[in-house]
């Protein structure tokens, strides 16, 4: 198995600027696409309205206004946070922070990835919930009555999500014999459906329970609507982000896009085939003998499959009002959690049967 | 109940989708306002406009204000006779006429009380002023928006009489 | 085909309303001696007096007769205002405006009185009822335990006019701020804005240089 | 429908009694929350001071006045036609509707009544805003709760029955176009056939409304349960309108009451619903969108021609007397007690304006709830700031 990034060869130091690099594109490219596509574009044309238009052709720049306004702001701590205005100043910088940590595990190519951790999914469930202690943290700093309820909610809710979606993965792992997601990938495109192998065997259809359970789970990872209490405008008026101004509620901003893109890369890689076409189509069968191109060619395809994905989560989120917070726990304590054990012993079962 | 309950979560999704469509094919229901202009109604209540030659000065308008948001000053003048032959005739002559549209609600009771057809409204809107004090606008002002006055719009039908304006 | 404005006062056959005539029957009766005066116009309301001891009583009576939609409680200062009318010069003289005190319907005694009001549900038949508020006690009983409504009512009447409730829960000011003097709904407390601004009305037209003269050459 | 409100509510009481019960054996400390006066939900300037629980609210006390604008005062030193300028500022949103009574209750003590074609068009126009003042309701109840998506669709659509509004009266929010014996001026040419198109507008904007908020089970479940108000509590504090039908009363001044407006010419049904909770409310507000589009329907059909404006002397005093009237605007039941003493101004004028009862009643049902919740219920009471604090 080679792991490393393209060509082997290149010295220690040229790999890093290049894995740096390669991973601030695969932060914040899909961050910007889905901001501007979705949370402009998109959510616009359900109100029947155009959304930004005036900067860039069709508005397509600006989140780079956007950008620029939010750095030009004042970077303001409250008087009352002021005792502990570094640990205020450091919880965006921990949200965006385990989002640039999920990254590294994401296969983009049979060649394109930055680390091949054997056991991928579960460093990556492991440090998603990092951004837990973020939000709790800015939600304390804050001072403010508003941001601690905030930061409560959201650890209550963060916690009671982490459990169906680890269970939800269980399904797949089992299935896949493997937590490595690169070799969940080839898992999927090598794999085959009563011996057909046009498509492969996208985990999306055997495991479309987990599936589900997953999407409810990432939706409210991110605190998008239905589950967005911790942000909640209309109550806590943006919970743990009230206090924060300047850019270090834009690090909120592309935190929570970035990692709602990280997120559904994650979901295409466990139940969509990743970054992967099915081999038969090109008589591949080892992961080895995947031609070079996959590396260009896998970037997009996991790029459109992401896509895909957000879109459900946007349309969802634009679409539906939120829930209360005990109907939340509720919700992923009494249904989730006990669908997806049902789901990991049939998984299970049939995994031995077959 | 023939056919069967769609979950209302998904009647949701789907109404949103189907404005994202119609918004695609039929353009949106906003307008690009520094772009495209609405015009407003013709009765619309934009701006007040003086007609300087019929003003009095006879202070109806500033009376019934209920704000009391219009000062007038003038000053009395000798004006050539109607008549050819007959005496000059004293006339009210405006020497201001000031309207402080940071006080002014709009209500067009001044328009309606000026008994000699002066004040009109006007449905143009861009006058905003970066600071308040410069909404106080002076006779001048107001008599350039005497050309954007419209005529009256017609009557729906059933209608007794004409509207005065 | 329509009714002239009613300037002219010629007193027509009044139409009758027998509903109305009745439930006021029904109401004197219940009340007793707490009515003090009493008044009906046909086809449009009904208003009776009540003793200020008598005050809380009769909204209790009155809500066991049927009149359970509590409308509102309030007050009237009927001084007329030292400042003068609507329309009128605030800074003109006011030695000479009228101070009398004249109440309206169902009469009066007193500077203050304090008006309510209460409606049968589900029909539109509704009373208001008067109390004299006596200028050496300012209160009255509050009705805040008979009907819930009147709490806020009653906390609005007595910052706004300094009438008090006996009984009521919390007398906070809900308006103003807790330190402000005075009672704006008072007609002596004046109102600012139309005091500190000269009156519009006042005719400021120059005369003609000539009338200028002639009156200097006059003086 | 009733006994599973009162179902559901039992239930909720019990879980809260219980959760209670453990507070009381931690003795947790409890919070202030201090909701407004700059807060989203509160929609303007209420402020509302909740003692907390945990999420749980233990007392919370509505504080007004942040909007007081003393209206009573300020129609003492104006003219009845400068009083209704003024008095459409009260219900901003749907503020020809604060007119008619007032100017109902002038036009009684002058013993006018207006022609009947400005009493139709006075029933269009008070019709027109009360649509534009629900259905932004119902678009600010998705934001209230979560749902962003509505709150543009209301705009939109309100959008056209305002732009009805201008065409007709001349402004967008405060139109002024109520007069004592009738109405300023007559219709503009073209008002009814576009007022056709409108409403048919609206009634698919209810369907929009309903498929994307009434009919999501998670708007069911925010609001069913939520926020009971039993019929006699609703009578004592003086709710009306939709709050008061919700709790099952079917009480309509519109249609119960006889005043000169021409709601007793048409057919309507009055929409009531037994439960009294926060989705009863909303739901009968949004039938009453409905409802309404077909009572301007109807009126449109039937205009009668002839003059909008009685005969009426040009500076109007009003004769000595009191007079009380009310009608049921967006909001509720809006009131005037307009005491005159023979001048061109009232002597004393006491506004009855809906949302002050309405919201009064906030401490009472707010006990047990979680904050949430607040939102929820104040969404569901809907006040116009205006209208509290006058």
């Amino acid at each position: 198995m080679n792991a490393v990034l393209l060509a082997s060869d290149l010295p220690y130091w040229l790999q890093s600027i290049f894995r740096v690099v390669g991973g601030l594109v695969a932060v914040l490219l899909p961050a910007g696409t889905v901001v501007y596509l979705f949370l402009f574009k998109m959510l616009s044309f359900m109100q029947s309205r155009l959304g930004p238009m005036e900067a860039g052709p069709y508005g397509s720049f600006q989140l780079f206004a956007e950008v620029g306004k939010w750095l030009q702001k004042e970077d303001i701590v409250p008087a009352n946070a002021q005792p502990e205005a570094r640990i205020f100043k450091m919880a965006p910088l921990i949200v965006l922070a385990s989002t640039f940590l999920l990254v590294v595990v994401v296969p983009f190519g049979p060649d394109a990835l930055f680390t091949d951790f054997e056991t991928g999914i579960f460093y990556a469930l492991a440090v998603s919930s990092i951004s837990v202690l973020g939000i709790l943290i800015a939600g304390w700093a804050s001072a403010n009555k508003y941001s601690l309820l905030g930061g409560l909610r959201a650890a209550g809710q963060l916690v009671a999500y982490e459990l169906p979606m680890v269970l939800a993965v269980v399904g797949v792992v089992i299935q896949a014999g493997t937590m490595n997601l690169q070799q969940i990938v080839v898992a999927q495109n090598t794999g085959s459906m009563f011996g057909w192998d046009g498509i492969g065997n996208p985990y999306v259809l055997t495991q479309f329970v987990a599936f589900i359970i997953f999407m409810i789970s990432v939706q409210a990872e991110l605190s998008q609507t239905p589950f967005d209490m911790p942000i909640a405008e209309s109550e806590l008026v943006s919970g743990y982000m009230t206090e924060y101004s300047g850019f270090r509620f834009l690090i909120f901003f592309i935190g929570e896009f970035a990692t709602a893109g990280v997120f559904a890369m994650i979901a295409s890689i466990l139940f969509l085939g990743g970054w992967g076409v099915p081999f038969a189509w090109f008589g591949w069968t080892t992961i080895d003998s995947v031609d070079n191109w996959m590396n260009f060619a896998g970037p997009l395809i996991l790029f459109a499959k992401m896509m895909a994905l957000v879109f459900f989560i946007m349309w969802i989120r634009f679409s539906s009002p939120r829930l209360r917070e005990d109907q939340l726990q509720r919700f992923a304590w009494k249904v989730l959690i006990p669908i997806s054990l049902v789901n990991i012993m049939l998984t299970a079962v049939l995994k031995v049967a077959f | 109940m023939a056919k069967p309950k769609v979950p209302g979560m998904f009647k949701g999704l789907g109404v949103t989708f189907a404005t994202l469509l119609a918004t695609a094919k039929n353009g949106a229901d906003t307008v690009q306002y520094p772009h495209e202009k609405e015009t407003p109604p013709i009765r619309a209540r934009g701006v007040i406009a003086l007609h300087e030659d019929n003003c009095t000065s006879c202070m109806l308008c500033a009376r019934s204000c209920p704000d009391w948001c219009i000062y007038i000053e003038g000053h009395k003048e000798l004006a050539p006779p109607r008549r050819a032959g007959g005496a000059p005739r004293k006339v009210n002559k405006l020497d201001r006429f000031d309207i402080d549209y940071a006080l002014c609600m709009y209500c067009g009771i001044c328009v309606e009380v000026c008994p000699f057809d002066a004040l009109f409204w006007s449905p143009e809107y861009e006058y905003s002023e970066p600071r308040i004090a410069d909404l106080l606008h002076d006779k001048a002002k107001l008599g350039e928006w005497m050309q954007t006055v419209p005529e009256a719009p017609e009557l729906e039908a059933g209608a007794e009489k004409k509207g005065k304006k | 085909m329509f009714p002239l404005s009613s300037t002219t006062d010629t007193p027509t056959e009044a139409p009758r309303d027998t509903v109305r005539e009745a439930e006021l029957a029904r109401i004197l009766e219940a009340l007793g001696a707490g009515v003090v005066d009493s008044l009906l116009k046909p086809n449009d309301d009904m208003w009776i007096r009540v003793t200020a001891e008598t005050w809380r009583v009769t909204a209790e009576k009155l809500k066991a007769l049927g009149y359970t939609y509590f409308g509102y409680v309030s007050a009237i200062d009927w001084l007329p205002s030292p400042f003068g009318k609507s329309e009128d010069d605030a800074s003109g003289p006011s030695g000479e405006r009228d101070s009398t005190i004249k109440q309206g319907y169902a009469g009066g005694d007193t500077r203050f009185q304090v008006i309510a009001r209460l409606v049968q549900p589900f029909t539109t038949i509704g009373i208001n009822i008067k109390v004299d508020v006596a200028d050496e006690v300012m209160a009255v009983d509050s009705w805040s335990s008979v009907f819930a409504g009147a709490n806020w009512h009653e906390r609005e009447a007595h910052e706004m006019f300094g009438i008090g409730f006996n009984g009521h829960p919390d007398l906070r000011n809900m308006y103003l701020p807790t330190d402000f003097e005075g009672h704006p709904m008072r007609k002596d407390f004046p109102l600012l804005a139309r005091i500190v601004k000269p009156w519009p009305g006042i005719v400021d037209v120059e005369p003609l240089p000539g009338d200028d003269e002639e009156e200097g050459e006059a003086s | 429908m009733t006994m599973l409100g009162d179902r559901q509510q039992l239930a909720y009481i019990a879980s809260q009694a219980a959760d209670a019960r453990v507070n009381v054996e931690l003795e947790t400390e409890g919070m202030t929350l201090n909701i407004g006066p700059q807060h989203p939900a509160t929609h303007g300037t209420l402020r509302i001071i909740a003692r907390l629980d945990g999420e749980q609210v233990v007392w919370a006390e509505p504080s007004a006045g942040y909007m007081h604008r003393g209206y009573e005062k300020l129609t003492e030193v104006r003219t009845f036609p400068q009083v209704t300028a003024l008095v459409n500022r009260i219900d901003w949103l749907g503020s020809f509707a604060n007119e008619v009574p007032f100017i109902l209750a002038a036009e009684k003590l002058m013993g006018v009544e207006a022609p009947s074609r400005a009493q139709h068009i006075r029933t269009i126009l008070f019709e027109l805003s009360r649509i534009a003042n629900v259905s932004l309701f119902l678009g600010d109840l998705g934001v209230q709760l979560g749902a962003i998506t509505p709150v543009f669709f209301a705009f939109r659509d309100r959008e056209y029955v305002l732009n009805l509004i201008e065409g007709a009266t001349g402004g967008r929010f405060h139109p002024n176009f109520d007069r004592i014996g009738g109405l300023k001026d007559d219709l503009p040419a073209g008002f009814i056939d576009e007022t056709r198109v409108v409403m048919k507008k609206l009634r698919t904007f209810c369907d929009q409304i309903e498929d994307l908020l009434f009919g999501n089970e998670i708007f069911q479940s925010r609001t069913r349960g939520i926020g009971v108000i039993p019929k006699d509590v609703a009578l004592s504090y003086g709710l009306s309108g939709a709050n008061l039908r919700a709790s099952g009363v079917d009480w309509d001044l519109r249609r119960d009451q006889d005043i000169p407006m021409a709601w007793n010419k048409t057919d309507f049904k009055v929409i009531t619903h037994p439960d009294g909770d926060s989705f009863a409310r909303c739901w009968v507000r949004l039938q009453e969108v409905r409802e309404s589009t077909k009572i301007v329907d109807q009126l449109l059909d039937t205009i009668p021609a002839g003059p909008v404006m009685a005969k009426v002397p040009k500076i109007i005093k009003v004769p000595e007397g009191e007079a009380w009237v009310s009608t049921e605007n967006p909001l509720g039941e809006m009131g005037y007690y307009v005491v005159s003493q023979g001048d061109q101004g009232p002597f004393r004028v006491k506004i009855r304006s809906a949302s002050f009862n309405n919201i009064s009643i906030v401490p009472w049902l707010l006990k047990g709830v979680y904050v949430p919740d607040i939102i929820t219920i104040l969404a569901s009471l809907y006040f116009i700031l205006g209208d509290i604090d006058r």
